[in-house]
């Protein structure tokens, strides 16, 4: 039957069209990376430490988020699961075999994308909607059986007292530990770029706008998906597991389907498809909640659902996006008054 | 800067004042009964401590800090490292929810600050999970199972059938009923854990059980709280077991929980309290002057922050400082009568604060007089036997 | 009709819930040929065409590819085994330029599309076989257009350049010359024409002058049935050709 | 009966009708031509008020139907055989046919339909969408017939049908022109438009280039193909 | 065998909130495609708005139960043409992540006004009974839920599929432009449809409020399930939707009354259900093929 899904009938056109991979000039593209590398040098002295760990593992996992949604034209409303089941394994790896807490974390990275396996394979069946509820579903069965596996998980306890053990040097002090973790953070935002502008990218973005002429054009597009979801759910592990050292401390919020949604809302707030939209939303979430929780106003969900609803109605393309796209706009008529 | 503490020099008290934070949930589904208004509370503390003290208090400077930590273990673990390191925090207080009160535990103990919990039932705060910083202010679930389930098999009935909601708090409110009921000479003729979270709110293959058990079953004890207490409760009425017999009991129930519920729904229901707003003169006055604060009746968490605010203050006053073993050694052992605290004593064993306890009954609507005084107290139970005893588990 | 069929099917069957649109075919391809699969509207040709490429498992019956059982492969596999197609209602990637979308299928069978450690860069060496495929169907001027923007005809146009980019052994062409205009229908003619050297063609077309033109055996299918088969000249003739299909009045068109 | 005054559209910035004017009398049948992207859709689009960027007026018997939405247009006689066939997949033949209310003084009865196109009656029960692609050509032309339509806006529609349809095309286009149906048809075939046309308009680059009877067509019916295949 | 029947008939109450809240959100999608995450919120919104009818202004369970849908319908309509509707050009995940947001204001307007305790409501006296089935006796009020929720499952599944207004709104949701062109005014239809979809909502959190506590998070995790069960039903599909709804009802409440030693098995036999149905007919029980996406 699947591949009665795909039949070329009548196909009405895709009828937004998330962005098409942005190119900016040369120059451009390397100010920006050198203001952000130096703002992330920069972060831990401007911010409470403890808020600027979260605001690196919470990039990792918006641009995890994004490489789905933006590049491969799916969105998971459940990468909470590898988000989550990276920051247990993590967990109990490091607090049971004492491994440096990068081992751990990578460990419970690769975790992450075993359990993409089964449940990508399963959700690539369906598209564009369907895809959303599908992956919501299994990141709330996933959090039942972590509730329930109490033995392993302490339940909802939380696992605690995760170390940060990095061949004895001490990391108790957030300071400290933000610039251990942010050459791993920098790499796997690396590792989501590179995987954007490669050959394979590029097949998704195919993908993306009309499965049924890329299988005719002999790709197997079920695989390519899913390969995507298995990396994507590798990244959100990264940033799951990063997390749970940043804390030293699991609970079972980390797979809760909120958490799946916040992921989102940070990627729509950068903008779809920018991929480093999704690292300036992380940073703005995560700072407004900090910021929030201590201002006394006890409507959290009234900011973050007003945030979502202001995006999607007058700010679709994000922050990133809208930047970018005025400012294509504006070379675009410096262009066309010289010539 | 790296983060750290800054030192206030010569002085006594860092930063020459004493700063209190109240960490507790402000959203969620403890945000009523104990939430801001324990805030409040707290402030109430502070100026009775001022007006009792006057010039002669440590510092004029003392102030109140506050976070949501909206239930989230993870947060109330940022919280309170950001209270300590960013706001000046020198004791903490409330942090409901197990999982986030053991959090802050461990915080407490790493930054050398003390921490009252007040919102919190689990019993390893004093067991294997205790530590020097930390004290267990107001209840506990060996309080709540060994008080109602003894003077309800004695009272009510032998025979129970126990609901618990499958997860720690459910589990251990479970053994602690079972061995309260047995021990007083009853028996649990069945028992079942619920899913939870339980996402369809139904409990009726429960409760359809529930007479059908033989022998039958006199009592039906429910650990469930919160939202699922009141879908058990509406459905036990649903199925009128009251009428065929089965008693209710429940566990864990807050003054707000029979509020939602009505009393109707609930007449003869028995459980255990940790304190009571209308049971003498003294709670009536204080709740009294409550109410003109807050518009509502205090919950037990309300009176027990105001108590442990008030205690943390006399014991730095005491000690002169706000040096954290200062102060812990200054409370170690002290007894106490005061609002919250009757009988009360701060075991220097396991940091175990013990007082009197309360075998409540709802009263039927009929009796209901005025609005939110909905039980009466059938029994009090002396702090010596309402707590355990200190567990060898903790090793402060 | 020299030599083993390379593709062939036999007793090939597809129902729709109780519908049956094509019914027990028997159909031989032969190497290195045109042919053309005529009939009315209905008869089963598109649904035909999805059953050879994979797009539908058939419910009954047996396809062969140069003598390799292919039924049920999925269309990606029956793609890299050789065998293109192009749509009946187009189907494009809306938002990728034309030249994007034929460095997409020139890719498609070298695996380069795993690479997603690599930059894309990589794909620039197929930039210039691109151009020249573009050049052939008469889009060199318009490499750059998101295909959502491109005429009905050209988009036709950019259909069968895809098709040619794959190198495909075996060329299925379902109405490649539906709404186009009377200069691209020549065109298509020529190109189709030049690009059957080395290659079997499978078409489906209505306009009997292409058909004449290009076409070495012709299949009239009516009902999912094949009604006749053989040369151009000797179908045009047949009697039931003519009342099931052309109509007695069919003039030159 | 229509009548176009300087029509312009646009798809963002760019133009596809650059001011066309044209007329179409009460009874008759006119044909557009020209080649591909030459803006035949896009006109037809407009006049059905379907297109956002436009600007000009469109004559409905005397009365500027510019302004009107494109439902009030369709009530107003307006029939519109789109050129991708617009099939439904969640209605059936049957479903797509009746869907549409009626808007003229002589819609087709469903027997009358069926009888016309058995084909669609064989497959009346299924969706849409499941037909063959000359199969939804038939249900398009059919649809617009059954409204009762009294201009007919035809795109193409004997694109992707076989040659014996496409004579029952012409044959049905003659007969409701008989009964006093109006026809304003986009088509490439110019064999098959000179069989059922009066007239016929050469649209190039968005601009009406040249008009014509019919007469004129079938004998400049060599240089014409050479044009429209420039 | 007594407690088997009880048990069954629990599992079809529990399967009508299910069926209804199926109903609600797939006739929505099915009109508009727009899978309507906000659904949960305005079934605990049916609820909340029944008890504050009654706190507040002493409106019985029968009125709330006319008033309420009638309400909520009513604000689905405005929030359709406010909202929703700027936003049917574009890729319906668009609906999915509003919906998502207006889920957490809802929630938290409902929290901030009336505090997230339990609020009380009795069960209407009438219904407040048993009914005596021979072998077992069963609470009156499931029954009356489990009666009208059939009745009205049938009802809406026969005029959508039946009728000239359900194929109107069929037509008008799949190609909006091209049915204007045949002369239907489209507008006229999506508004009144995305309202009674969320009527059917607020229905559905009126008939538990006198079983459920009702809170204002009542239908967040609720609405999470009810994606599960549209899932296995198929979408698109009116009767898929409301099968499931009963079945997975019966499932949980069997797992629940005879594997009560598991409790994971009752908490995730939904989803586990779904994994088969995907793997086995990823369209979904009663689905048609996915309408490309
Ligand atoms: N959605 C669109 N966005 C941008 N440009 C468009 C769009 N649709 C059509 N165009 C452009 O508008 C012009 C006219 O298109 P239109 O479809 O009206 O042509 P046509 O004469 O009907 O061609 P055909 O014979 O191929 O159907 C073309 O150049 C086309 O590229
Ligand atoms: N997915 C489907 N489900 C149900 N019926 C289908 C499906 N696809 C095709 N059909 C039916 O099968 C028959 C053959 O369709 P097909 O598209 O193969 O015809 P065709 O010969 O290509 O016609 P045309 O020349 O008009 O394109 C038609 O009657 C059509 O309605
Ligand atoms: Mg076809
Ligand atoms: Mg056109």
């Amino acid at each position: 039957m699947t591949s009665a899904v795909e039949t070329p009938v009548e196909k009405p056109a895709p009828r937004s069209g998330l962005l098409t991979v942005a190119r900016a000039p040369g120059w451009v593209r390397y100010a920006l990376l050198a203001v952000g590398l130096a703002v992330a040098l920069w972060l831990p002295n401007g911010l409470y430490p403890a808020v600027a760990v979260d605001i690196l593992c919470w990039a990792l996992f918006a641009v995890s988020v994004d490489l789905l949604l933006g590049f491969t034209g799916l969105m998971s409303f459940g990468h909470a699961a590898f988000w989550g089941t990276s920051a247990y394994l993590t967990g109990l790896v490091a607090i049971h075999a004492g491994l440096p807490f990068p081992a751990a974390v990578l460990a419970g990275a690769l975790g992450a994308a075993l359990l993409a396996l089964p449940i990508g394979y399963l959700a690539v069946k369906r598209t564009g909607i369907y895809f959303a509820m599908v992956t919501l579903a299994f990141a709330q069965m996933v959090y039942y059986v972590a509730n329930e596996w109490r033995s392993v998980t302490q339940g909802e306890n939380g696992l605690q007292g995760v170390p940060r053990e990095f061949f004895g040097a001490d990391l108790t002090d957030d300071y400290y530990f933000y610039y251990a973790i942010l050459p791993i953070v920098l790499l796997g935002l690396l590792a989501a770029w590179r995987i954007v502008h490669s050959p394979f990218g590029r097949v998704l973005v195919g993908i993306r706008d009309n499965p049924a002429r890329a299988r005719a054009l002999g790709y197997p597009v079920h695989r390519y998906k899913l390969t995507a979801f298995v990396l994507s759910g590798f990244l959100a592990g990264l940033g799951g597991g990063l997390f749970a050292v940043g804390h030293r401390f699991v609970s079972l919020d980390v797979l809760h389907w909120t958490t799946s949604g916040k992921a989102v809302i940070v990627v729509v707030l950068g903008g779809i498809g920018t991929l480093w939209g999704g690292v300036l939303g992380a940073a703005l979430v995560v700072r407004l909640e900090d910021w929030l929780s201590f201002s006394g106003f006890e409507a959290i969900g009234l900011v973050t659902g007003g945030i979502f609803v202001l995006v999607v109605l007058l700010f679709r393309r994000g922050i990133w996006g809208t930047v970018a796209h005025l400012a294509r706009r504006r070379a675009a008529m410096r262009r066309d008054r010289s010539g | 800067g790296g983060g750290g503490p800054q030192s206030g020099g010569d002085s006594k008290l860092t930063g020459d004042k004493i700063v209190l934070g109240v960490l507790n949930d402000q959203s969620g589904a403890y945000s009523e009964l104990s939430g801001r208004n324990s805030v409040k509370a707290v402030e109430m503390a502070i100026a009775d401590f001022k007006a009792k003290h006057g010039d002669d208090a440590v510092t004029k400077d003392i102030t109140v800090e506050t976070a949501d930590h909206q239930n989230k273990p993870d947060v109330a673990n940022s919280k309170a490292q950001e209270m300590v390191d960013r706001k000046g925090v020198d004791a903490i207080l409330d942090v409901p929810t197990s999982s986030a009160a053991l959090k802050v535990a461990d915080v407490a103990k790493e930054k050398k600050k003390l921490y009252f919990n007040i919102g919190a039932a689990t019993t390893d705060l004093t067991g294997k999970s205790c530590n020097k910083y930390t004290f267990h202010y107001a209840y506990d679930t060996y309080m709540l199972a060994h008080g109602t389930g003894t003077v309800t098999t004695e009272q009510v009935g032998k025979n129970w059938y126990i609901l618990y909601p499958n997860y720690a708090f459910g589990q251990d409110m479970e053994k602690s009923f079972t061995a309260a009921i047995t021990a007083a000479g009853g028996q649990v003729v069945g028992k079942d854990g619920a899913p939870f979270p339980n996402t369809s709110g139904d409990y009726s293959s429960f409760l359809l059980k529930a007479p059908t058990l033989n022998p039958k079953p006199q009592v039906l004890g429910t650990m469930q709280a919160g939202a699922e207490l009141v879908n058990v409760v509406k459905q036990y009425n649903e199925f009128k077991l009251r009428d065929k017999g089965v008693g209710l009991a429940v566990g864990l129930m807050f003054i707000t929980d029979i509020h939602s519920l009505t009393p109707a729904a609930l007449a003869g229901t028995t459980y255990t309290d940790a304190w009571y707003w209308n049971f003498d003169k003294q709670n009536r006055e204080w709740a009294d002057r409550f109410q003109k604060e807050t518009g509502t009746r205090p919950s037990f968490a309300h009176a027990a922050n105001y108590s442990a605010a008030m205690q943390y203050l006399e014991a730095v006053q005491a000690a002169g400082t706000d040096d954290a073993d200062a102060v812990v050694k200054e409370l170690e052992g002290k007894e106490v009568n005061d609002l919250f605290l009757r009988n009360g004593k701060i075991r220097a064993e396991d940091h175990r604060v013990v007082h009197d306890a309360y075998l409540a009954q709802v009263k039927p609507q009929a009796e209901v007089t005025e609005p939110w005084d909905y039980v009466k107290i059938l029994k009090t139970i002396p702090a010596a036997e309402a707590f355990r005893t200190p567990s060898p588990d903790c090793k402060l | 009709m020299a030599g083993q069929p390379i593709l062939s099917a036999r007793g090939l069957t597809r129902d729709f819930r109780g519908f049956r649109a094509v019914d027990r075919v028997d159909l031989d391809v032969a190497p290195e040929t045109v042919h053309a699969l005529v009939g009315p509207n209905g008869a089963g040709k598109t649904t035909l065409f999805n059953l050879l490429t994979g797009f539908l498992p058939p419910s009954g019956g047996r396809i062969e590819l140069a003598g390799r059982d292919v039924t049920g492969l999925p269309p990606e596999r029956v793609a890299r085994l050789g065998v293109a197609r192009s749509f009946q209602i187009t189907s494009l990637f809306p938002q990728l330029g034309a030249r994007e979308h034929v460095e997409l299928a020139l890719q498609a069978s070298s695996g380069l599309g795993w690479r997603f450690w690599r930059s894309a860069k990589l794909m620039r060496r197929y930039r210039d076989r691109a151009d020249e495929l573009l050049a052939m169907v008469g889009l060199a001027d318009l490499a750059e257009a998101p295909a959502e923007a491109l005429a009905y005809g050209r988009k036709r146009a950019l259909e069968l350049a895809i098709a040619l980019a794959l190198d495909p052994k075996v060329l299925l062409l379902d109405e490649p010359t539906a709404g186009m205009g009377l200069e691209d229908v020549d065109r298509t003619v020529d190109l189709i024409a030049t690009v059957r050297t080395g290659r079997t063609v499978v078409m489906v077309e209505h306009n009997m002058s292409v058909v004449g033109r290009l076409a070495d055996t012709v299949t009239v299918l009516q009902a999912g049935k094949v009604l006749v088969e053989g040369p151009y000249e000797q179908v045009r003739a047949d009697e039931r050709v003519i009342t099931a299909y052309l109509g007695a009045a069919d003039a030159a068109h | 009966m229509l009548r176009i005054e300087n029509l312009s559209a646009w798809y963002g910035e760019a133009q596809v009708l650059r001011e066309v004017s044209l007329e179409v009398a009460a009874g008759e049948v006119v044909t557009l031509v020209g080649r591909n992207g030459a803006g035949k859709s896009t006109l037809l689009r407009s006049v059905m008020g379907l297109h956002p960027g436009q600007r000009g007026a469109v004559h409905l018997d005397g009365r500027d139907i510019s302004r009107l939405p494109a439902y009030r247009r369709a009530r107003a006689g307006l029939g519109w055989v789109p050129d991708d066939r617009g099939a439904y997949a969640t209605l059936t033949v049957t479903e797509n046919l009746t869907l549409p209310p009626r808007v003229g003084p002589d819609p087709w009865p469903l027997e009358r339909v069926y009888e016309a196109f058995p084909a669609l009656y064989a497959r009346r029960d299924s969706a849409a969408t499941m037909l063959s692609g000359g199969e939804q050509q038939m249900l398009a032309l059919a649809r617009v017939l059954r409204m009762g339509a009294r201009l007919l806006l035809c795109d193409e529609p004997t694109e992707g049908l076989s040659p014996l349809l496409v004579q029952q095309v012409g044959d049905l286009l003659r007969e409701a022109k008989k009964h006093g149906v109006t026809v304003l048809l986009v088509e490439q075939n110019l064999h098959f438009a000179t069989g059922v046309a009066d007239r016929h308009y050469l649209l190039a680059e968005g601009r009406i280039a040249e008009a014509m009877e019919n007469a004129e067509v079938r004998s400049r019916e060599r240089e014409l193909l050479a044009y429209l295949g420039i | 065998m007594s407690g088997f029947l009880q048990n069954t008939f629990n599992g079809l109450v529990g399967g009508a909130f299910y069926a209804l809240l199926a109903l609600g959100l797939a006739v929505i999608f099915g009109m508009l495609r727009v899978v309507n995450f906000a659904h949960g919120a305005f079934y605990m919104l049916g609820a909340f708005g029944a008890y504050v009818l009654l706190a507040e202004a002493g409106v019985p369970f029968w009125a709330a139960l006319v008033i309420m849908p009638l309400a909520l319908g009513l604000l689905g309509m405005v929030l359709e043409r406010a909202v929703i509707h700027r936003l049917t050009r574009l890729d319906p995940l668009y609906n999915f992540l509003l919906t998502f947001g207006l889920t957490l204001i809802l929630q938290d307007l409902v929290k901030s006004r009336y505090g997230v305790q339990s609020s009380p409501y009795a069960t209407p006296t009438e219904l407040s009974g048993t009914v005596d089935f021979g072998l077992f006796d069963f609470p009156t009020y499931r029954v009356f839920i489990l009666g009208f929720t059939v009745l009205l499952c049938v009802a809406v599944w026969w005029v959508l599929g039946r009728t000239r207004i359900g194929m109107v709104v069929r037509a008008a949701t799949e190609r909006p432009e091209l049915t204007r062109a045949f002369g239907i005014d489209v507008g006229k239809w999506v508004t009144p449809v995305f309202g009674f979809g969320i009527a059917l909502a607020g229905l559905a959190g009126v008939l538990a409020a006198p079983m459920r506590a009702v809170n204002p998070l009542m239908g967040a995790d609720l609405i999470i399930v009810v994606f599960a069960v549209v899932v296995i039903g198929g979408l698109g599909s009116i009767f898929g939707s409301v099968a499931a709804g009963f079945g997975i009802g019966l499932i949980q409440a069997w797992g629940e009354a005879y594997l009560s030693d598991y409790p994971l098995v009752s908490q995730t036999v939904v989803f586990v259900v779904m994994a088969a149905v995907l793997l086995w007919r990823p369209a979904g029980l009663f689905g048609r093929e996915e309408a490309p996406a």
